[in-house]
């Protein structure tokens, strides 16, 4: 057979920008022409230069400018390789693959009170799903809530352009106290269906909401990853149905992934 | 220039394979890849029936590599045979089928499913760190080394190629098991066993507590076993533990391999393969080389 | 805060010690390092007359380590006693000395001589790969690292720490090969056997050929042999294996060892060992950890 | 015993500046207080920033400044770790550790003809020796002669300020045609006392040529070195005398040498 075009590449891109926007979350813009095919909820893989350190980290798109052909990451600081990431500057290379995953199905909110839920750094993919919910979706609503640790609230002035934004934050000193599904039940929203991207105790507790209240929440999951591409089955996640590699009831977060629909993993 | 090489009967156009597990049956990869350039793809461990494989998280990144405890996670050999063989057959590439069971009947089930395919050769897995059902015993005992060769091969239409673990002794005494039973030629070396402790949360990193360890890291201890098992037995030997570039190939090559499998390196960077190729052409050209074959173990 | 560990009834103001033949007698790295701060010094290995080594090159980099095949060069037991215990005594730390022998006869004169000497214990090395002569074997066989071991406690004064080698099929059954002799400990891992090929020049970068691999590359291999031997025996565990900073000392006690030595490490950084018993300090404190005891094979 | 003040030390060091002075040849100045123990013919331990390649490159000092707390190291780019370190820049930093290794015996030269010989990467550490002769050392005169592959005559300046200078190039593109042993006979040469540094080869032939001519040789030598300060035994030279180690006849390079009596060392 002959060669394909691709669409998923590695390649070496440079930093258009890097700013600290929260105590140990970054916000860069990296300048790539993959800007042109990511969904929201899609990630990319970057790779640090550190050679003790050879696997990519999977950070999700923030935000994609096909026009400037520009990908956003918004990311914190975990390790050596994020640690990494945070000291480039403008004009620095950066090592990239992308765009990786399946986005959020944005037609499931066509007609829809849609809620977008992020947990931390969970919240960086809601500014690319909210803003092509808005500019190109069909949604009713976009209603649009995030837990934060205190009132650092990155990204809400991003956020807030695309829909009714209602922050949580665990100190309450900003927003409901306590984590998004606070907010909700402070707010009285009433959605519809669920898009959501955070730390797995959130996601559970969303899971649990929607099966409760017979809402389609779509949920994007994390698990540590090697190959990024679907070859390795490092990031499994247990499916109620048969997956479509091994048909054992395990998918590939990577590839089958991020986002599922929450009744139909086992988290 | 020529760059082909044979093992039992089967020629490959370059030395260049992919290590089992690390390139799923090419699909994945083919969008890097241009898969008709490889000297062949060795796919994922097939059983005879699906596996669901290990708990997560089932890698961890370690200094110069990771551990994997994937537990060989397959769909079995139905789905492989109606799905993963025809994919394959769509390119110009050998293609090797990695084997895995739990017990000698699996193994024999597959090889004789596959007996009725179009592969081109067969890779036992008999040295998965990470299946505890007793499969390891089998790469680490030379006796039930031989004995489970010997049977595939009674089995087996396609050439044979018995994958050994570094986590031995003596390399050297498995070896010539898998040669004295009739294998055709030996894969190694099979991942490390390794672990990886989080003292901050003060557990382990995979759910299996160990894993399988691949990378760089291991690259002076394979190509090691791969010279002292190139200088105890006479069939070809398919080396493979770090190998990131043409360099590393042609170490391995030079130790006394005949063709090289890149594994964990495919995840740093998916072109390695295809930069090998191009890179092991470059090499000949700048030393002079006729023949790959010439550099075959020519470091005594 | 309680950093001190007991081994064999001597007890270590912290488990930061030092890996044989990586730190001479203590000597070179005085300038850099205030031995009165480490838990022990474990000297380079001395047999019972002077031993030339290898021919060069003896060492080589590898990823994320290195290679080395010294070939325990050393001035003999003689010299050993005259100037090296002297120097070490100065210092309130304590002594360990490593002992290397090509027959039983050579380390049960060694042993015999020491007896006589203020060191504090005794560590047995069965397990170099770089001397030719057959040590390696006890090392490698259960039941000859019985034997020597059992020889080995007849004629000791000092407690007996037998350093195990990782190049075997199953590490658990030399350390419980060791405890049922006698030992008092057991330290491990000792390198793993690598080798590098100059491809340009078509050689072995050693003249050895091989070497035995150090560094950060083989940690994970270490913490799991470390964590299997714990599992496997009551004696205490002084664990090594490319540690390389406070979380390394850690991993490798909630692993299961009782002290930890530093490396090939000295060679990257001649502060590592100091800048460790700080940085253990320091994760104590911040985990409220009252005594590193605590903290032993903690993670099952 | 009480912790003595070191004099070897590691330490984090800048970059002060950092030519290209013939292809793959690089010059670097490098800020340090180190600059006032170096000795001529001693040299330090570069370690690459590079997690691959942990051990340090020995590189000799080509010349000390310590009024400017400065040291100078030129060496040739032989792989991964050389490569990165000629890519530094002013202001970057540069890990270090030093002084290691004895120098020159500069009292041998005392009243007599002293003659330095340098071989390609061998040359450098004649500068800061033919510095230290003609300013401090008692020699009568001095006589230099350079091994070059062509007339990339890198340091014949600096060197020609201390002395006779007497290049070679195997090209012949530049003075004597061939190697520093055919500069000495091209010149009719008669050094009363040889200090020399360059590839094996070239000391072999020195070494034969003092002996024959019984003339005292000092040769600098080099070897595969891990620790750097004397502790691993990895970088020994065959000896006709026991050395102070081992007494096993097998010196350490790093500590014992670099630089031996050439009837003393089996090369």
């Amino acid at each position: 057979m002959e060669q394909k075009t691709a669409l998923k590449k590695k390649e070496t891109a440079r930093v258009l920008s890097q700013t600290r926007i929260a105590p140990g979350i970054y916000d860069m813009w990296i300048a790539t022409d993959l800007a042109a095919q990511a969904k929201p909820g899609q990630f990319i893989a970057v790779y640090p230069k550190d050679k003790s350190t050879l696997l990519p980290r999977p950070i999700s798109i923030c935000e994609a400018d096909p026009d400037k052909e520009a990908l956003r990451i918004v990311y914190r600081v975990a390790g050596k390789g994020t640690e990494e990431f945070s000291n480039y500057q403008e004009g620095d290379s950066v090592d990239i693959m992308g765009t990786l995953g399946n986005g959020f199905p944005m037609e499931k909110a066509s007609g829809k009170t849609v809620l977008l839920m992020g947990g931390g750094i969970g919240i960086p993919p809601l500014v690319e799903l909210a803003k092509e919910l808005k500019e190109r979706g069909k949604a009713e609503q976009i209603l649009i809530t995030a837990g934060y640790r205190d009132d650092n609230l990155f990204l809400a002035e991003d956020l807030s352009q695309y829909g009714e934004f209602y922050p949580a934050t665990e100190d309450g000193s900003a927003g409901a106290k306590g984590n998004v599904m606070d907010a909700v039940a402070a707010q009285g929203l009433k959605p519809d269906v669920i898009f959501a991207c955070g730390p797995m105790p959130m996601l559970r507790a969303i899971k649990g909401y929607a099966f409760e209240s017979g809402i389609e929440a779509y949920i994007s999951l994390e698990e540590r990853m090697a190959c990024g591409v679907g070859a390795c089955l490092g990031c499994v996640c247990k499916t109620t149905k048969k997956d479509s590699h091994s048909h054992v009831n395990n998918a590939r977060i990577c590839t089958d992934g991020p986002v599922f629909e929450a009744k139909e993993v086992e988290i | 220039m020529k760059t082909a090489v044979t093992i039992a009967g089967v020629t490959f156009q370059n030395p260049v394979m992919t290590a089992s597990g690390t390139f799923g049956s090419g699909m994945e990869y083919s969008e890097f890849v241009d898969l008709n350039r490889l000297g062949a793809v060795v796919t994922k461990g097939v059983a005879n029936v699906p596996w669901p494989g290990n708990p997560t998280p089932r890698v961890a990144e370690v200094y110069g590599g990771m551990l994997n405890a994937i537990g060989l996670q397959n769909p079995g050999i139905d789905v492989f045979i109606e799905r993963d063989i025809p994919f394959l057959k769509q390119y110009d590439t050998k293609i090797i089928v990695n084997v895995c069971g739990k017990t000698v009947e699996d193994y024999l089930e597959v090889v004789e499913r596959l007996g009725d395919t179009d592969v081109d050769m067969l890779e036992i897995n008999v040295s998965c760190p990470n299946v505890k059902e007793g499969a390891i015993a089998f790469g680490q005992k030379a006796d039930c080394l031989y004995d489970i060769t010997d049977q595939i091969k009674k089995h087996a239409k396609q050439p044979v190629i018995m994958k050994l673990s570094p986590n031995v002794t003596d390399i050297t005494e498995m070896a010539r098991a898998a040669e004295a039973a009739g294998s055709d030629a030996i894969s190694l070396i099979n991942t490390i066993t390794g672990m990886k402790i989080d003292i901050h949360k003060r557990q382990f990193v995979l759910a299996n507590k160990t894993g399988g360890m691949s990378g760089p890291a291991i690259k002076p201890v394979a190509v090691r076993m791969v010279y002292q098992c190139a200088n105890a037995v006479k069939i070809p030997i398919i080396g493979m533990g770090g190998i990131a570039d043409a360099s590393d190939a042609i170490e391995f090559m030079m130790a006394g391999a005949t063709a090289v499998s890149v594994g964990a390196m495919n995840f740093v960077n998916p072109y390695t393969t295809i930069e090998m190729v191009e890179g092991i052409a470059r090499f000949m050209e700048e030393q002079h080389i006729e023949d790959i074959n010439d550099i075959i173990g020519c470091v005594k």
